[in-house]
């Protein structure tokens, strides 16, 4: 892991103000819009959160979720269309059932399931948006830095 | 403590886009005193670093007779070529080399030279025909085929052009059918096919060839008619190599490792190997 | 019953409705069962079935295997819980039905691994799987070897699996991360698990996919821990629970756990079983509008 | 010098004492139902029980993965680390004879032509003791290939055990010469009279191999093309379960890790029996199919290991005949092809 990650981790550690890295999956065409509009409303939420955008959540490998834990995500947050509202008719259902086959692994696992949220947020929910983030990262803010994977031996 | 895949880093001083996917870089080493003492013979090969990449194999394109400096092309194909071919002039990669035997260029004296290439295989043979034409007088008549799928796909295009423009050399540029553009001036045909229009004299007369297996074989069969004898045919083989100093076991021809026993032979010593291509 | 095998084998190769028959022979001292190819009719004698046959032999129809499917059309020696692979493979559109002669077995149970054979078939040598068998006769053949047995399997699964499934459900979250910690850890990256099983048919696998490499190859426990996660979900919903990744696994890995943890979830969750109808999709690749979860806020 | 003998009930005092001069003591121990070599602490976790371990004890000089090189990319260019490697010392008890003999063939590869330092470093400073077979199974078949329970080659120090829980050392190399010396707390002389060793158990010689022969029908290439390659081995599915587990391969990889920013290069065991391992960037793979990457791991074993390095590439542990899922063994294609070339 880059050298960065566990400088990063050290200062956190060692400091009260530990401030969690969250990383978010977001569909191109709901979460994504709803974030576009919380910004453009000016509304303000933590800076923890940084997005990565895709077509659809039907595009969300379980595989992104594993890696940005690897690469020192404290939490991973997965979002969005409404079910129904998919943009590509249904991907958004694959997503679904995916994420309760993969969230039972990692339970399963023993990875802590309050660090991976799941949510439906609409175009124009940016205030669901500013709320969910400001709370996903008040939780892991306390749950602490996310030391299972970090420790893990490279 | 001596450590075998520690590359040295090199610094690209000049880059060239071939083709679309080829690139050629000119690089030196950081390490002043490294510049003058590396040498190599050609032939050779190197493994260029991306870093956080990987290592990818292939030969040092320029001869060395021209000091201070090595040369590379590559085509675009993975992990590796992918990222040195995103790097420009200026960007640091990693170097590990020379590895492996040479064409025995002195035995060669007063004889003709046949080049025959194919698309990226321009460049190993490149370094030969560089370190021919820089002791020209040491050799008869020199002739290059070289060809490619498409006008756009010949590599060191201003290079051809040298060649062309030289009196003693004959250079026969071609592509295959279809690849041809309006204003093309060179053959059209796959290259065993202009091989036996150019016809080489086998007397006294060695024959270099480098590229696509498929080419090879058909160009193989060519010189055979031809009357060239199999000690004077000389190839490079590639395989995928990891390490350079055949420790990790995978360039492996039968009993030949590649890496450091190849990658030239002549086409007598490829038939007594196990079948292993 | 090897007899009759036998006769149907030469049966199907003489008229030549299969090329090559896919089932068991002995090793060369008759300890072991290991998978054979015969081409000729002359050579079914070589056949055998015993509760040694523990190999899935589905693998071999997968085009993971193209020198076997260059043999011509198999006819494959299978017993009810290989067959659930075939019936995944068919439904994933990797076999064609008509295109394999499926010869089923009955079977009264195969030792876990063919070291703990002594000559008699007891409960304790067994898989879990064998336990709570549904297929001993099997269900998707041409053919069928044997008589009828009659075996009910117990209401609720039951075994070291389920059990081991339990307790570590009951515990705490870090110390489940512990214990798949120290699993995990002996991973060797020799990727058996992967080759033994016959829906891991990727001619590439995400492993080797590395444009870019998202799983790293090394075997250290972060390289280790993402492999094994990603191997258990790419078989949700498709594992049939035959077991051969974990017998095969040179370290022991308990594997069978996660496997079956997901059939599990999969069965509540979709209520879905893989490996009974060749002509239902996979769970994983149609949904229902009415999934239902809790977790999604 | 002469055998010396170490009491079992002692050997907790060999172990602190190889503690305390600061070296790691492996051992054969029991892990998750397999017998395998690991580091250990304390004599109650060794046990004696077992024919082989299924692991190899080559971890310790050629480990499965290590960081050959670590790099930091930065505006300015790249810093680039080599790694001084000083590696522990280690000692190896409870090794097989089999098994030791390999590190030979292992050197042989890691130091022809150029030094691998990464493993010579490291073998350099491990002590194998091993301790002559008393139980054998039917996959053993090191008297096959011209070893057997009581050959030293290889090992550092041999012992053999004694009938009244003793093991009677013999110092093979020098490395063990100085091993008992520095430990001559632990060992002593027998004083009253000679003891009786417990009988070695010899594996039969399988009677159909002939190693003549089938160095010879190696050796033509034609054979190469033999349809007896696809015959016996087409069962092979590819995993590298016999490779990992087998004492003399020796193929890895070189691969980055990392980000764009940083990261390390590492050198990971690799195997001949992977599709991928010959691919080359084209799509071509001159081992196309599962026969031609077993038929290399054969070839590689009896004819270019012998061939090329003059050492021994199969020593008879047996272990990739235990591991395999398929139970490709070794020894029934070794049987077969001396037939064949009769």
């Amino acid at each position: 892991m880059s050298q960065e990650n566990t400088e990063e981790t050290q200062a956190t550690e060692t400091t009260e103000t530990f401030e969690p890295k969250i990383m978010a999956f977001v569909c191109n065409w709901c979460t994504y819009a709803g974030a576009d509009l919380a910004g453009t409303s000016r509304m303000e939420y933590r800076p923890n959160v940084r997005i990565i955008k895709l077509p659809c959540t039907g595009r969300i490998d379980p595989l992104f979720i594993i890696k940005a834990f690897e690469n020192g995500a404290d939490g991973v947050l997965v979002s969005g269309c409404h079910p129904g509202d998919c943009h590509y008719t249904a991907g958004n259902y694959h997503a679904k059932r995916r994420w309760i086959a993969f969230r039972s692994l990692m339970e399963f696992t023993g990875i802590d399931t309050r660090r991976l949220q799941f949510s439906w947020i609409s175009a124009s929910e940016a205030l669901k948006w500013v709320d969910l983030i400001n709370n996903v990262t008040d939780e892991i803010k306390a749950l602490g830095p996310f030391m299972d994977f970090k420790n893990l031996k490279g | 403590m001596e450590n075998l895949y520690l590359p040295k880093l090199v610094t690209i001083e000049d880059a060239y886009l071939e083709t679309p996917d080829v690139k050629s870089f000119r690089l030196v080493f950081k390490d002043e005193a490294l510049r003058e003492s590396f040498t190599f013979k050609t032939g050779q090969f190197g493994l260029y670093s991306a870093f956080g990449l990987g290592e990818s194999t292939f030969c040092i394109s320029n001869a060395p007779t021209r000091k201070g400096y090595i040369q590379c092309t590559f085509r675009k194909t993975g992990r590796v070529t992918g990222g040195l071919f995103d790097l420009s002039i200026g960007d640091t990669m990693g170097f590990r080399g020379p590895f492996g035997n040479h064409f025995p260029i002195d035995e060669w004296k007063g004889k003709d030279i046949t080049f025959i290439a194919g698309g990226i295989g321009l460049p190993p043979v490149r370094s030969v025909i560089l370190n021919c034409l820089d002791r020209r007088e040491d050799f008869g008549d020199i002739t290059i085929v070289y060809g490619s799928r498409c006008v756009e796909d010949l590599v060191y295009k201003n290079e051809l052009q040298h060649w062309n423009d030289r009196d003693d050399v004959a250079l026969y540029q071609t592509v295959d059918p279809g690849g041809e553009t309006p204003d093309w001036k060179g053959e059209v045909g796959f290259v065993p096919m202009i091989l036996e229009k150019a016809a080489p004299k086998p007397k006294n007369s060695i024959a270099v060839i480098c590229g696509p297996p498929i080419m090879i074989k058909f160009s193989l069969s060519v010189l055979e008619e031809l009357g060239f004898s199999d000690n004077d045919v000389y190839t490079t083989l590639e395989n995928k190599m990891k390490c350079g100093v055949g420790k990790c076991g995978r360039c492996n021809v039968g009993d030949i490792y590649i890496c450091k026993e190849g990658p030239v032979y002549t086409a007598a010593e490829i038939k007594k190997m196990y079948y292993d291509f | 019953m090897e007899k009759a095998l036998r006769e149907k084998a030469r049966e199907l190769l003489t008229t030549g409705e299969a090329n090559v028959i896919i089932g068991y022979e002995w090793n060369r001292r008759k300890t072991r069962a290991t998978p054979a190819f015969i081409t000729k009719a002359d050579e079914v004698d070589r056949l055998i079935f015993n509760p040694l046959c523990v190999n899935n032999l589905s693998i071999y129809l997968t085009r993971k295997n193209k020198d076997i499917l260059r043999m011509g059309k198999p006819a494959i020696v299978a017993k009810g819980c290989d067959i659930k692979n075939i019936v995944v493979l068919i439904s994933e559109g990797q076999v064609k039905r008509e295109d394999v002669v499926i010869i089923g077995m009955s079977c009264n149970g195969v030792v876990y691994k063919q070291g703990l054979w002594k000559g008699e078939l007891r409960p304790e040598i067994m898989p879990v799987k064998c336990h709570n068998c549904d297929v001993r006769n099997p269900h998707l053949t041409d053919f069928v070897i044997g008589d009828h047995i009659d075996f009910t399997p117990p209401e609720t699964p039951r075994g070291m699996v389920f059990d081991k499934i339990a307790a570590l459900d009951a515990k705490t979250p870090g110390e489940r991360w512990s214990f798949w910690l120290e699993e995990f850890s002996r991973c060797i990256k020799c990727y058996a698990c992967r080759q033994a099983c016959s829906l891991c048919y990727c001619e590439r696998c995400i492993t080797e996919k590395n444009v870019p490499q998202w799983i790293e190859t090394s075997a250290h426990q972060r390289g280790n821990i993402a492999w094994n996660l990603v191997r258990a979900m790419h078989l949700a919903g498709r594992c049939t629970f035959c077991g051969e990744c974990e017998r095969s696994c040179p370290a022991n890995i308990k594997l069978n756990l996660v496997n079956q943890k997901l059939v599990l979830t999969v069965k509540d969750a979709f209520d879905f079983k893989s490996g009974y109808d060749e002509k239902i999709h996979p769970p994983m690749i149609v949904f229902s509008p009415d999934d239902t979860e809790n977790f999604i806020k | 010098m002469k055998a010396m003998y170490l009491k079992k009930a002692e050997l907790g005092k060999l172990i602190s004492s190889v503690q305390d001069s600061g070296a790691l003591f492996v051992g054969p121990v029991v892990d998750a139902g397999n017998v395998v070599y690991k580091e250990i602490g304390s004599a109650s976790e060794l046990t004696g029980d077992y024919i082989i371990p299924v692991t190899t004890y080559k971890q310790w000089v050629f480990p499965q993965t290590e960081v050959v090189a670590t790099f930091a990319v930065t505006k300015e260019g790249v810093d680039l680390d080599g790694v001084d490697l000083d590696p522990p010392d280690v000692v190896v008890f409870g090794a097989r004879a089999c098994e030791a003999a390999s590190l030979a063939s292992l050197r042989s590869v890691f130091t022809w032509g150029e030094d691998d330092e990464f493993y010579t470093r490291r073998e350099d400073r491990i002590t194998v003791i091993t301790v002559g077979c008393t139980a054998i199974d039917d996959e053993c078949f090191c008297t096959t290939v011209e070893l057997s329970p009581a050959s030293t080659t290889g090992s550092d120090i041999y012992l053999r055990e004694t009938t009244d829980d003793e093991y009677m050392a013999v110092a093979v190399t020098k490395k063990g010469e100085a091993f008992i010396k520095a430990h001559h707390g632990v060992f002593h002389q027998k004083r009253a009279a000679e003891p009786e060793l417990v009988e070695l158990k010899l594996p039969e010689p399988i009677k159909g191999i002939k190693k003549e022969k089938i160095s010879a029908w190696l050796a033509r290439t034609d054979n190469y093309q033999s349809e007896l390659w696809p015959r016996l081995t087409r069962k092979c599915f590819g995993c590298g379960a016999c490779t990992f587990s087998c004492p003399t391969c020796h193929c890895f990889d070189i691969t980055d890790e990392g980000t764009a920013f940083g990261g390390e290069r590492r050198k990971n065991w690799d195997a001949c029996q992977f599709d991928h391992f010959t691919a080359h960037a084209s799509g071509h793979n001159p081992r196309d199919t599962q026969f031609k990457r077993w038929r290399n791991r054969f070839m590689c074993k009896f004819k270019y290991y012998p061939d090329k390095f003059k050492t021994t590439g199969c020593v008879g542990c047996g272990r990739c005949i235990r591991v395999c899922p398929v139970r490709l063994d070794i020894t029934e294609v070794m049987e077969e092809i001396s037939q064949i070339s009769e």
